[in-house]
Parts: C-alpha cells; structure tokens; sequence
C-alpha cells in the first residue's frame, strides 16, 4: 500500500468517525432537552404547593422517560456496540443527569434508592457493558451523588412547607448511601470531587434535623400523623 | 554501496573510546532501569497508600479497632514496598533517584500520619516515621523480589529509608485535606466535639505552614492555598455548631429540652 | 461516647444497599487494578521501543543484518507485551483503558515502523502492524505471566490486539523525527543517497498529515508543527547535498577527480 | 513532639538547607568566572592567528585549571558527601563546561578523547560516586558533546587559516565519537537533546572534508608537510 | 499598484481602525464611571438603614441612568452601525453591568423581571440588532443573572434588617427565574457558567426561608402585617 | 408578557442563533475540504518532478477555487450580512488559508504579489466591508505571511530540483515584501508575532542566494538559458 | 576605549548591580522573616483563648514593628532613591504583607481603617514618593485588601469564640472600605483581581451578621454587655 | 480624614497616573514609527544595489535620528526623572531599538562598535543614570546584539553582492564583540537569552568567511584590490 493510500484509507476512518460523532451528537442534544424538561417537572417539588402531588410528578416524569427509551434506542443504532468507551464523552454528562432524574423519580414514589438495574430498566439500555448500551458505574454513581444534594435541599423545603417527618427519613436514606459510598475507593476523578460534596449534604441534612429536634418538631407531627390515620 | 562499511571499518570496535561508551551504555542502562523500577513501586505504594485513607475514612469518628487493625496491616504492606525501595538504594545517593519515588513516599506521610492522628490526636513526626522504615535485612528468605544487587557484604545487616523533611512537610500538607474531610464527615454524624479539636490542630498545622512561609520550596507554598481552604472549612463547620448550639430554643414545643446539656447530643433524639 | 455506635448500628451492614455498594467496590477496585497493570505495561513498552529505535539507529546507511536481527528480538519481545495487553483486555471494550496504554502502544508503531522503513524503504500500514499482533493463546504454557484472568472458553483460541487510526497516526507522526536524525546521519556518513529517498517519504508523509489537516483529533494537529520542521530540515539537507554537489571544482588541483560520479563517492578519498 | 517543635525543627532544617545553597552557589559563582576565562583563553585558537601557539594556550589553560581545583576542593566541604545530587542542579552547568574545556584542552594537545578519569583528574574530583564529589557521567558526555560542536567550528576554520589536514582528523575523531554515542539508549532528557545535535556536527565536517576532497587540497598538503618534515 | 502603495494605503485603513479603537475606549471608560456610581446608590440597600428609602434610591440611579444614555449615544456615533460585533468587546462588559443595574433598579421598584426591552429603554438603545445599536442577547442575560446573586444578598440583609417577609418574595422570583433559564439550551460559554451559580443563589435564599420558617418569623410578622393594616 | 413567555421566546432566539451556526460551521467544513485539496496540488511544486508543470497544477487550483466561490456564496446565504463580524471566528481561519492558497498560485502563475482585491475576486467575496461579505485586512495579510514562508522553502527545493535562478527572484520578492510590511504599525498580535518571523524567511533566501553566488551557480544557469533561448 | 575596555567596564557597573540585588535580597529576607513572626503573633487571635488577650498581641507585634524599621532603615541605605522602582519587585511583595500586618494591628487596636500615613509612619518610610523610601499606593491598597479577608475570618472565628457583637463591627467597617474602593479606577491587573474578592469577603460577614441577627444572638449579648456596665 | 475622602484622594492619585501612562504611550507610538523609517532605510544595504550608497543611506538615518531626539526630548518632560524605571517597560523596546539603529549606522560608517557615550549622544539623553533619561546598560547590550545578528545577515548579502572582503572584517570584528561579552557575567534573563544566540551569529560569519577561503576568493580579491590602488 503507497503512503497515498495509507492516509487515504485513514482520512476515510476519521471521515467515517466524524459523522458517527455528528449523529451521536444530535441525540445527544435531544436527549438533554428531554433530560431539562423531566427536571423541570421534579424541580416543582421543592416549592411549598409542590409537595401535594408529587404522585402525579413522578407520573409525568416516567412519561418523559418513555421518550428518553426511545432516544436511547436511537442512540445505540449511531454506533458499534462494542465501542460505547470511544464514544462515551459524547453522553457521559447526559446519562449522568438521566441516572439522577431516575434516581430521584424512585425516591419520590418509594423513598428508596434506585438500583443500577431500575435505572438502567427505566432509560432501556443494559447493566452490563457485554450486553450492549449501558449504564456505566461511575455514571450511575454520580447520578446518586446528585440525588444526595438534591434531597438535602428538599430537606430544607419541606420543613419550610411544614413537613417536618421527610428531613428525618432524608437523614436515614442518606446516612445510608454515605456508608455505601465510604466503601468505595475512588481515583482522584471527577467522582471523587462529587462525592467529597457529599459530606457537606449530610451535614445539611443533621442541621436540619437538629434544627426539628431541639424544637420538638419531629416528634409532634409524627405523632399528629399518628393521630391522624 | 560499500564504501559505508569501509567507513564503518575505520572505527575499531574494540578502540579505547568504544570500550568506554560500552561501560557507559551498561551504566546508563543499570541506572534508567532502577529508577523504572522505583517509579513502579512508588505508583504501587501511592494506590495501597490512598486505599489507606478510604478505609479510616470509614470509621466514624470514634477509632474503630478492627479498621485500625486492618489499617496497620495495609500499612504493612506498604512498608515492604519501601522497603524494596530501601534495598534498591543500598549503597546509592538517595537524592538521584528522588524523583522516582517521592509521589509515592508523600502519599505514605499522608496515610501513616492520618491513621496517627485517628490514634492519637497528634501529629506523627518525620522521626517517628523513619523509625518505623528501619528493616532488617532477610533477603535470603524473600528471594523472590527481582532486585538483582546482591552486596555480600550487607546481608544481616539492617535496611532503613530516610523520608525526607521536604517530602514530610508535602505528605503533611496532604494530610490536612484528609483532615477537613473527616471534620465535615464528624459534623454530619452528629459528633460535636472532633470538629473543635480537628480545628485546633489543624490552625497549629496551618501556623507551622505560614511560620516556614516561603523558605520551603516552591511545592509547599503551592499547598498552603488549598491548606488555607481547608482550615477555612473547618472553622466555618465549628462556627456553625456553636452558632446552632447557642440557640435558645424559644419555640420549643417539646418537654425533653431543658437543659444545655440535652442540645449537645441530638443524636440520642434522632435516633 | 456511645451515641455514635448506636448511630453506625442503624446502617444496616447486609442491608440491599450495603451490598449493592460492596459489588461496586470490588468492581471499580478490579477495573482500576487492571488500569495500574495496563499502565506498567505501556511503560515497559516505551522504554524498549525507544531502545529499538536506539539501536536501529546504531547501523549507518546500510541494513545491517545483524542488527536488524536484534531489533527483531526486541521487537518480539515488545509483542509479547502486547499480548499480555491482549489478555487483559479479553472481553474489555479496548476504548475503556485505552488511556492506560496509548503512549507504550505510539511507541511501538514508532519503532517497527521505522525498523521496516530501513528494511523495505517504505511505509508501514496499520493493518500490516496489526497483523502482527495477532497470537495463539498458550496461556498455560507460559503459566509465570501475573495475568489472573483465567477465561476457561478462551483458551486455544486466537488473541489479537488492534492498534486504532489515531495512535497509528501519532506513531508515525513521532517516525518522521526518527528518518529526520537518520537523514542527517546519512549526510554524516557520506551517504548521498539515502537522504534524497528519506526526503521523497517524507514529503509524502507530510502530504498525508496536511491531506488529513485537522480533521484528526487535537494530538495529531499538535505534530504536525515538529513534522514540519523535520521535513525542512531534510530538504535542507538535500538542498546542500545538491549544491554542493553541483559545484564545479574550478580550483581542483588533485587530478584525481574528474567526473562527476567521483564527487560523489567522497568516502574513498577520506578513507 | 509537637506540632510547633516539629515545625520548629523543620524550619531549622529549611534554614540550614538555604545556607548550605547560599554557600554553594557563591562557589559556583566563582567557578563559572574561571571557565569563562579558560574559554577565553581556548577561543582563540579558532582565530587565523591562534593556531600557532595552541601548546602556550593549552598551558595557560591548565594553569588556569589548577585554580578550579581549589575551588571545586572548596565547593565539596559546603555539604554532606553523600547528598551530591540534593545540590546538583546548583553546579552541574558549570560541572558539564568545565568537562567541555578540560577535553577541549586535551584534545588541542593530543588530538584524543578525553576519558572520564582524566576529566575527574584535571578538576581534582572522583570518577566514582561512592568516593565522593565526582563528575556525574552525564555531565560527562554532555561536555563531550560541546567539544564535538567546537571541534566542528575548529574544522572551519582550521581550513580559513590554511590548515587542511586538521579537518579531516578532526572528522575521524569525531566518526569515532558519534559511534560511541550511537551505542548509548538515552532518555527523552536535555542529554539527547545536545546528542541531537551531534548529528548537524559530523555533517558539517563532512562538508568540510569533501570541500577539500573535491579541490584535492587535504592530500596537497599532506604531501607538503610530508616533504616539509 | 505597486505593493509598496498597496501596503501604505493598508496602513491608512489599520490607522484608521485604531483611532476608533481610541475613541470608543474613551467613551467606555466614562461609561464605567457612571455604571459604578449607580452601583454606590443601589448598594446602600443592603444596609440596615437602606431599607427605608428605596424608592428615592432608584429615582437617583433613574437620573445617572440619562447620563448613561448620553454616553451610548455618543459611543453609537464612534463607528459604523454594522460593525457592531467587530468592537463588542470592548463594551460588551460595562454592558452586562449597566443592564443589571437597569434590572436592580426595576426590582426594587416593582419586584418585577425587566425585560429585554426595558433595559434598552433604560439604555437609550435598540433590542433588535438589526435597527443598530442594541443589547446583545446573551448580555441581557448575563445581567439578569447578576441580579440573582445581589437578590441573594439581599434576602440575607433584609432578614438582618428585620424585614421578614422580602426573602419569600425574592425566593418566588428567583424560582421563576430559575424556570424561565431552564427554558434555555446555552452552550458551553460563560454565560452557562454563569447560569451554574444560579443554583447557589436559589438555595442560598431557599435556607433562608427555611431559617425564619423554622423560627416562625416568617408567619409572625406576616400577621404582625395584617394587624397594622 | 410573563417570565416564562419571555424565555421561550428567548429560547427561540438563541435555537436560531444555533441553527445558523450549525450551517456556517457546515460550510466551513468543507470549504476546509476544498482547501485542503488545493494545497496538496499546490505543495507538490516542492517535488524534485513538481517544477516541470507549475502551470498545470496552477490550472487545477484554479479549477478548485471555482468550487470555493460556490461554497462562498452558500456562506454568505447563512446569515445576514451585516454580522459578519459576529461570526467571524467561524471562517478565520480557512479564509486566511485560502488568502495564502490564492496568493500561491497567483504567485506561481506571474511571481507577482497577488492584490487584497485580487483574493477577493478569486474567492468571489467583496474587498470592502460595507459591500458585504468580505475578505478582513488581517485576514489578507496573514495570508500573504504564510506565502514568504512558503517560498523560503521553494527556494530551498527549486535549488534540489536543479533551478537556480528561481531563489534569486524569489528573494528580490520576498525584500519588497517586507518593506511593505514594515510601513505597517501592527498591534501586539497574533499578526505582529506573525510578522516577526518573516525575517527568518528572508534570511533564509537570502542565504540560499548566497550558497548559488559563491558558487557561480546563478549565473552559470542564467548563461545557459541565455544559450537555449 | 578599546571594545575590551569597554565592556570590562561594563562588566564593573553589572557586578555593583549584582551586589546591590544580593544586598536588597538579603535585608528582604530578614523583612520576611520578621513579617512572618508578626503574623504568627496576630493570627492567634483567631484561636478561642486568643480573644482575650488581643492587646498584648498587639504590643508584641509593635515591638516586633520596631525591628521592621530597622531592617527597612538598612533597606534603604542598599541602592540610590531614585532607583526606588529599579528595585521595587525585590521587596514588593513583602511590601504588601507589611502593609497588612499594620493595618490588622491597628484595626485590632481600634478598629479604623490604617492610613496610608500611618503604615508608613509604622514602617519608618515615607508616603510620598519624591521624599524618598515609601509605600507605594498599589502596595497599600494590596494590604488593604488583604485586611479584608482576613476579618472575615475574624468574624466567623469571633463568633466560634462566643464573641457575638465583633462581626456586625467588622461588617460595618467593612463595607465602608467596599465604598471606599467603589471610588477606585482599578486597572486590569493584580489588584484589579484582589479587589474582585473583596465582594466575598463582604457577603461572608453579611452571612454571619445573619446568623446573629435571625437567632437573635446580637442583641442578646448587648444587653448582656449592658447589664454588665 | 474618612475613609471615603481617603479614597477620593488615592482616585485622584491613579488618574493622573493613568495620564502620564496614556502621554507616554502616544510619544512611544510616534517614536516607533521613526524607528521603522530608520530600519528601512538602512535595511536597504543588503540588497545588491544598496551597497553602493552606504554613506548617502547614514546620511539620511542621521537626519532622521534628529527627529528621535525631538520626540525623546518630548518624552522625558511626560514624568518626573527619578520615576525611570516606574516606566521603563514602556520604552525599553524601542529605545533598544533605537540603540541597535544607532549602532548599525557608527558601524557602516566607520565599522567600529558605537560605545554607550554616543548612542546615548546620537539619541540626545544622558549615559548615567543620575543625570536624568538614560540608555540602561542592558537595553545598550540589546541592541549591540542585534547588530550582531544585522552584521551575519550583511557577511552573507555583502558576498552575494560581490563583496568579498567585508565578511573577514566582519568576522573580525564580531569576535571582539564576541570577547567582550565574554567579560561579562549575565544573568538568567532575556538578555542573557539573547546573548546566547551570539554564537551561532559568529559561526555563521565564519562559515562565510571559510567558503570564501577554500574557493581562494578572499585572496583573490584582496590582490584586485592592490591592483586597483
Ligand atoms: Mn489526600
Ligand atoms: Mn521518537
């Protein structure tokens, strides 16, 4: 093969290679507005009428999800399966955030957290990177850390919309996923700066449940709610 | 084409000048492939060094026996891998080959004084941790390490690594990021006291800092920016826990709060 | 201080998401392990592929059988590292550690590009290096190999590494500054040949790079600068080679020289 | 110990460190003044009137070398022995000049390469690291190097001033040098750099003979001062 | 046309370009002044005694803003309307400023967003980029989003003012704000960056809110209000 | 209009500002294929065989320069003219690449300086800015920049391919090249920085003439092309 | 004068340059040294016991501005005055942190703002640049800023210390100096960045004031004071 | 005084100094452009026909250089003397510059190094620092190098022009611009930099010098010399 052809078969390979990243691209852009309007419909949560119909949030929300499926199953067919960490930079932010807004749809409606498997199962793609489009741990990860700061503010809220039971279970879901994340080793990467933020969210969370405590809030309304069923 | 070799001809391989760059090549050989060699345990020692710090980072704030074991056996291992790089520096001038394994040691400084403090609330010092890399010289037992120096003459004899007081003061620059992480991590599991205690210490930390100010070298003024960040986060934690402890709680409803004492440990009404 | 104990007793150790988290653990421990292996891997290959090229370099204009035996040796004892590359990555999406061997793998194409440059006066191609990298899977057989992934449905089956476009490219991007020192060698040497065939290459490669312009990724546009100045100063060098060879040696005195082929064979007048 | 006396202790450390440097750096200072002065001295024999009295100059030189001796006999009692490359950077330059001018000298008296024990030898310093202040071999070669640029500029005008036979020995030492370095594996490091350079120095020499070649003026005179002898 | 005369009549023209560099510097520069002058008025609102005399706080910044006017009115003369975005450097900062302080001023008059239109009312200037000299988009946003962080500022200083109430209003505006920019798909610039720290200033305000919540203050002198009306 | 009326239509703005840049960014693409194609048929005159059909070559990048002005002429459909400079950055640099490529073959064609108006009339776009779009000062002279160090290495290979003559007209070129550059006062700019290697260059021929003076070589040619004429 | 002469007499001018930097060096690193004391002994009442005592930290540090004098009264006699600004970067930066350390102890003695007039008179120079030795205007407004962030630690810090009126003082003074630069024309250099960080330095004391104020700290501890009159 | 009328006065302080800056600025501009006329009339001289006329070009340099001195005069009444080096990077590269054009005019004229005294006379400012606008000894140094690098550049163009002997009086006089330098001690800075390019200037002279030699040009011409007288 002459030099001419050698680069005239790479400039083909990186032809090839930029319109890959051009279609991955446009999805990509779609999928973020779809990522912003789900936020946008779980955001409302944190303002006082919001925490009345969180049900049917979460409802609207899983609606967007259906069409995020859809964009991924897009999203799979721009590009060789078994290239998904050439490419990965291109949706690493969005599927970061999606893992998130599941993650927050699940502790809406069930106060629990979302597994790797649920997140994967509610945006269609897979868990394991041999079985196709996945849902890398460290994404998944990150999604969860961004879960933690957003609870820690819905901590705040809720108390100032006069729910004062939600910051305690806050402080135990999140009490629990620090332990979770205190297993891990992590490389001094973008995650760890993530989860350093952690911290600063429990704390959050205990001023606030302080906060109820030294108060007696907590104790009365639970009671009150006792009471009340 | 021949007239090439004839060229090449002309210079006897065996002249003097070519036996002395045959020494050269093996000498620069020998030399490039031990600082490989540091280079990859000092990589080893930073990761088993780090792994460290995660694992007391699990305790909370009480020092937790069973992780301060399973610490002391991590930093067991590490030790042998100074060791090893003891053993490949037997007889050399340690400063030639600093480069090779300084991220290593400083990242060791960092985890050792960290499980220290844990310990004993102080502050390990660089004697303390030289005396802890003095080794004794079994290798004949070992055998399976690839360090091919065999001195004779320093078998049974005693191996030690000198840390030194540049790398010391870094690792301990490092330490005190570790610090403000376990401060914050105190704070939010409802233990009051450590925070105060981390600040003290770490204000002495940050004194000793800006007492060497700029007569260190150029990496250590380059910490004492995110050292200042660190104290800065540890001192607003405490202000806030003094600020919510001396609250009076005017609009308590409940009857459990009556005394001052009763605020300083909320844990027992969360839980 | 027992209300701390009581707090870490409410996280339950085997509860769903202790468990998720401990999976997660020895994931993410597992991938950064074979990361650190990866990486002591691409080291060792940069250090003997830069040895190869040294040694390639060792031999004036003339293939040197000899030589190019031992660069073989060495070559194949790159590949082997490859393979251990290869066996890592068995069932891995190459792009998740590619990070980790980028730099050993550059080298490589560096060196045995350069290697069949000297042999075969031409370029190298990507699938022709990636036929090489093609081996049988004898793991038992080599047993020592630290390599713990044991994949009982691959045994006896073929393992391959691919090298990508990109690192193809940066490694022949790095090759021009190897024909660049070879060129001015050749010139040292009395060599007038060579050069003019290392600029015609040259020329040729540096079409191709400007061919490609920026469409590659940041790295390669990065090279093409340093491609620029090797190429010139091999036209540079031909450039003298021309002038003065076409110098008409008016005040020749000797008697020896009148024609021109015996200008150019200056060699056996310095001899 | 506490953390003030530890710090205190350290920047007792740091003190003395700075000292130490302060010392060593005056020393230098006045080493690099004297190899200024022995390169002004062997300078000169690229002058049309220099390349008669090398002998007188290379004397000079030498006188000139028994006071960087002292200095250098100075320089080893500023710091602990066996802490040579915690101060190296503070005179390796001057160190890798004073190896160029000690083999420049050398090679103008007997035409041969200097060896590293005769370097260590003119500058009163060890060849082996273990036995104290001693010249690093990279030091060494990087001063070797130097001597292959000047001897290439000696070429030129050697033949300016009319001597042509210098050239083409000047070009068999350095064959043999550039084949010596052939043999090294060097790191990416300011070393390979300057060995870069050796390649543009054979070259230039061998410009050098062929324009003599091509004129016969290298045998011309071989044969004169054959005759003249 | 010899290149000598092409190249001095090139020179004319790069003169040329200077002199309005010059010019348009100078006008920027008096624009600056007023900007900050404007500022020094509005600031004084978060002072404790500042409270009391907002209105004729803003009816001073309303006079300085005709100042403003007159300046943008010169500076549109300085160069030719449709190269607009050859110099927008130069004055784009000083523009972000003045249309947050056009945005301050309308806030505290009326608890309102200033739209695009007012602040180039305010400015004397065009919205539409094609009528001439105008308020670039992005910088009319970047003005609002200054707005949010000072607004953050404010809440706290009006609660250590003892005005209790002011933080839930500015919580409410700043939540719409907060929706209205998640309308947005900005580029990764430094508007986007700037739209990052919005987030800080919504839950800065928000634990406000929570802290007098919390406390009762909030409904306190909400009816402490009614009372007096 | 409420808030959220406002971002949307803000919204709408900004997604036609994107549009518009996705189209000029698509454009550019290939007007960067297209002058990348012209170079590789220009550089070939540096080949030992490329000095024989300069004219050929020259007629082919003429032919590929009638691609460009349509290219060109699709550009200036993307957006409206008098925002040029809004999107400048966007065509920069290609457009100062196909300055040096038009001035190449002008070059080659008649070893005459092509004219600012001339580059504009091959690339089919407007010398003077209020006409439309058009070819930027800078953005000609750094054009005419990249042609002197195009021709240094002419110089070099015209000499390898055996003529001598060209160097000589090139340098005579390149002198009042730099003459006119130096009636310009440039800024401390990518220009200037820009400008300051055209001494190398010029230094560079000029050593190139030298090397064929020396040696007779000029005038030899120039006798025996007198011969064959 | 022969060329030798003459740059041997050059060489005497740049060796009494030399030795006047190595002097200025030396007295500066002493200056370091002290300026270092003189913050170890006015950081400590950052400590909790440190509150109590802060007039005697202060006579400390006065005494230890006493060898300051001296040290700059050596300074001095280094270099002719008017070459003030020929030597100005070798004592700059201590300059600066002079300037701070005055203006903390006499903000700790009295809590005004130190006069330009003052820090000199504290350092024994002069203010005004043609008497000779003095402060300039840059440096001052450094240490200024420099004050600034360090009394919002003082405020955090004060109130750890139960100390609860001190950060409503620091939050006056400082926003005094906030108007005070407001006044200023900075450039686009150093300063210019230092004083964009003042803002947070202001809003971090307007945070604590907060904190007081909504849990009704301040006054409590006034009327304590009061009571205890 | 208050703080604020303390700052007022500090304004007013760095607005005058913001016009000196600005009145420099404009001198320097001016000052440069003369400059640049200078150049191109002595750079005339490299051509083949410039060689003729040397002493007519000095001529008109000389006239030209009255003019620096008007606009130098103009200069030093812009601020006081004692605050040189306040403002010395202003001017330091012109006057560099300046210095290289005065040493490059005494050089054609006479072929001897213009001391400090006369540059200093040519430009009408002083030598020594006491007495008011000088020449610092490191901006002379400058531009004595440039000539340096004008004189190798004048070797290869005075041999194209068939001038055979100024190269050797060239070589000649290099070198003891090369020895003199040899006497100094520079330091690590830019001049230093500048210093070490010397020597490839005096290689490449030397190589003129040779290639003139072994074709027995310089001879020949030396004798047609003799001829002529
Ligand atoms: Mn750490
Ligand atoms: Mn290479």
């Amino acid at each position: 093969m002459s030099v001419n052809e050698m680069f005239s078969s790479i400039q083909e390979f990186l032809s090839a290679d930029h319109d890959v990243r051009e279609d991955i691209r446009k999805v990509v852009q779609v999928l973020e507005q779809t990522a912003r309007e789900i936020l946008t419909v779980l955001q409302s949560v944190h303002q006082a009428t919001g925490f009345k119909d969180i049900p049917s949030k979460c409802l609207r929300a899983r609606e967007l999800f259906l069409t995020v499926r859809n964009h991924l199953g897009d999203l799979k067919t721009k590009f060789p399966a078994e290239q998904y960490y050439r490419f990965h930079e291109h949706w690493r932010f969005v599927l970061q955030r999606l893992a998130f807004l599941a993650a927050f749809v699940v502790y809406l409606e069930s106060e629990t957290l979302v597994t790797r498997e649920e997140v994967a199962q509610i945006l269609g793609i897979e868990v394991e990177r041999e079985k196709g489009f996945h849902l890398d741990i460290e994404d998944y990860l990150s999604g969860v850390l961004t879960l933690a700061s957003e609870l820690s503010r819905l901590a705040v809220n809720s108390v100032t919309a006069g729910d004062y039971t939600r910051p305690l279970r806050i402080s135990n879901f999140i009490n629990e996923l620090d332990s979770g994340f205190r297993l891990l080793n992590l490389k001094n990467d973008p995650l760890r700066k993530r989860y350093d933020g952690l911290k600063y969210d429990v704390k959050k969370i205990e001023e606030v449940v302080y906060d109820l405590s030294i108060r007696g809030l907590s104790k009365v309304q639970e009671s009150e709610t006792a009471y009340e069923k | 084409q021949p007239k090439k070799d004839e060229k090449d001809n002309n210079i006897n391989i065996s002249s003097p000048v070519m036996m002395a760059f045959k020494v050269f090549q093996v000498e620069l050989d020998t030399k490039h492939d031990k600082y490989e060699r540091l280079v990859k345990l000092s990589r080893d020692i930073t990761i088993e060094s780090k792994r460290t710090i995660f694992l007391l980072h699990r305790m909370t704030s009480v020092p937790d026996a069973e992780v301060l074991k399973e610490s002391e056996c991590k930093l067991d291992g590490i030790r042998l891998k100074i060791k090893q790089i003891a053993k490949e520096l037997i007889g050399e001038d340690l400063y030639q080959y600093h480069r090779a394994f300084t991220p290593g040691i400083q990242e060791y400084v960092e985890a050792i004084s960290f499980q220290h403090f844990i310990k004993e609330r102080s502050l390990l010092s660089l004697q303390e941790i030289n005396q802890r890399l003095i080794f004794a010289d079994n290798e004949n037992s070992e055998g399976s390490q690839g360090t091919s120096t065999d001195h004779p003459e320093q078998q049974g004899r005693v191996l030690f690594f000198q840390v030194t007081a540049i790398d010391y003061l870094l690792g301990i620059a490092d330490l005190t990021g570790e610090l403000m992480r376990m401060c914050i991590n105190s704070v939010g599991n409802g233990d009051i006291e450590t925070p105060f205690k981390l600040c003290q210490f770490l204000r002495q930390i940050y004194d000793g800092f800006s007492y060497i100010g700029n007569t260190g070298p150029y990496e250590v003024s380059k910490k004492l920016y995110t050292l200042k960040q660190s104290l800065g986060k540890v001192e607003d934690a405490c202000y806030t826990l003094k600020v919510r402890g001396s609250e009076i709680p005017k609009h308590m409803l409940a009857d459990v709060f009556t005394s001052r004492a009763a605020m300083i440990e909320p844990d027992e009404v969360m839980s």
